[in-house]
């Protein structure tokens, strides 16, 4: 076992139709805890919707956005939200609103818009790129 | 990190229900001395008396527990530390 | 006019069973009929000793128990998946119905809505 | 064939990740041109994402959110999504966002927000009450 | 619409691809008279040497386009009209 | 290091499919080796003369097509799930590489990315 790897986590798979969110987020607690280090959380495809901003479940139920957003900031690892994906979507930035002349924005602290670029560069240097898929 | 001519052992991450056509596809893709992991939907398999798992097979208990399989003895129960250090250990991780 | 409501997803990997129970109660609540059929590796739904805990959800198994309470008429599971699943009738939530296939499940119910 | 039926349509499948959105628009197209009434679309689940006011597509995709609440507008019919799938997915209206003090809203227009007791109506009411899933 | 005793003929609309669960469990689920409407996904059926359609079988004619089957001689291909027409003359539907 | 894609879903029904293909030519833009690998109902994208204007789509025919020029080394799909969908040499997209099993094909790869 090569202990303090670097790790590239990506998510594919959204807060309620899928269990992904909760898996990764456990698995990043434990990467902490045994002394590696995450690159970057990536999240792709349905994935982006762990950013909304607005996410508002009950308060007996578990906040997903909520806990992820806290894991980043905490461990100040940081979260990209692919671009594409997340336009289409309706996950968007104060630039995106801008440039889009939306009503509003939704990105969640402390994630950050970005292109697949992140995730080319996380299998480029991350020692692990570890994918965190829907259940379909 | 460099390719090999012979593939090194595997890290099978499998969270598909085994209803769902990639839980087949991924126990035929399994080589000896792989490890198989099941995670979420995946794990009830363990109570799936058409799912031959392999030996090298692994579940995370948190999900077991969540489906009321915690008490069934066909599988090894990892936590999800036990997970991390999995991915550490092998260099070729698959997700499913 | 009966609506049964039918589930076919595992439980706990994503929501759209929870969602689909929610149907059911919320039928109940307009005192609508209404009955649950579950069907493959749905019928897990229904094993005892379920503790989501670890996973950060609800158990769905209290709410199950109290269906009928809330007025829903009969849950119903396909015998073959519970037996696919090692689903014994000590395994089982209590005041489940067998059912030996779903055609004839589904032939007794005007309404039938998958969970989506 | 009896013409002039009144139609619930509930999708339940969100644009992307599913074709749900796509098929029920040239259904209900195709149902007002044989004359017949939508009482009301109902969206659940995934479908939630449908009434995303900032889902932004790139210029040469389909813009299913888009294209249906046009068709809503043009028919004046009426879109509903289900409170409880829209908090927990991060779709909430202006009355939410002050109720939850959250930093914007995202409803488009002119959907509604409400509960599943537009569902069970649809149930009792309409003729038809037709369901447009996900693919998993 | 009361229940009846003898089910009436039903329109079943089948979205998913052949290759998950819920595509054979409506197969088997069918009754003489029933009629299948492939959309989406489930149009692959058309082309699939594993998959038993029945008689009253429609496909949309925009899915099968889209795939490249619309030549495919296996099967009645409709518009989003006639699928409109066919939940107008079943008072039973059901989605799957 | 070559990443192989996997796509294992039917074409059209949902995005994953399209995204996936966008990973592959974002690594091929960025220079970094890339293939594909079809299996199951994702062997249905490879099929010749798609035309999703029907369903207000564009066709990804094009974009498969033009994956050699933008770097893509390989396409790769499952021999039994094309006999299964009747895609037949004439019916495929050119350049494609018919393999006899899943578990040789990931073989033949360092790094393995499976379609959300």
């Amino acid at each position: 076992m090569s202990p303090g790897l670097s790790y590239t986590l990506v998510i594919t798979g959204a807060p309620w139709s899928s269990q992904a969110p909760q898996t990764a987020l456990a698995f990043a607690q434990e990467l902490i805890a045994a002394g590696h280090h995450i690159d970057r959380v990536f999240l792709y495809g349905e994935g982006v919707h762990l950013a909304s901003a607005l996410s508002t479940p009950p308060s007996d139920e578990p906040d997903w956005p909520g806990q992820w957003a806290d894991f980043l900031a905490d461990n100040q690892t940081p979260g990209v939200a692919c671009i594409a994906s997340a336009l289409r979507r309706g996950i968007v930035d104060q630039g995106e609103q801008a440039r889009y002349e939306l009503s509003a924005n939704n990105l969640r602290q402390p994630y950050q818009i970005a292109g697949l670029g992140e995730w080319v560069e996380g299998n480029l240097k991350s020692d692990r790129v570890i994918y965190f898929h829907g259940s379909h | 990190m460099t390719q090999e001519q012979t593939i090194q052992a595997t890290l099978h991450i499998l969270n598909k229900s085994p209803s769902h056509p990639r839980f087949a596809t991924c126990l035929a893709a399994l080589h000896e001395g792989d490890t198989l992991a099941l995670a979420e939907n995946a794990v009830l398999a363990v109570t799936d008396s058409t799912a031959g798992l392999p030996r090298n097979c692994v579940a995370l208990g948190a999900d077991l527990e969540a489906r009321g399989l915690a008490g069934n003895p066909n599988v090894q129960i990892i936590s999800y530390g036990d997970l991390v250090r999995l991915t550490a250990e092998h260099s070729r991780t698959v997700s499913w | 006019m009966t609506t049964l409501i039918v589930i076919d997803q595992a439980p706990y990997g994503s929501w759209s069973g929870r969602e689909a129970l929610d149907m059911v109660f919320s039928l109940a609540a307009f005192d609508q009929p209404a009955a649950l059929l579950f069907i493959g590796a749905g019928v897990n739904w229904l094993r005892k000793s379920q503790d989501a805990g670890g996973i950060g959800q609800k158990t769905v198994e209290k709410n199950l128990a109290a269906a009928p309470v809330f007025g829903v008429e009969q849950i119903l599971a396909e015998q073959s998946a519970c037996e696919r699943f090692r689903l014994g009738e000590g395994d089982r939530l209590n005041g489940v119905e067998l059912i030996p296939s779903v055609r004839d499940a589904l032939d007794r119910f005007e309404r039938i809505v998958f969970a989506g």
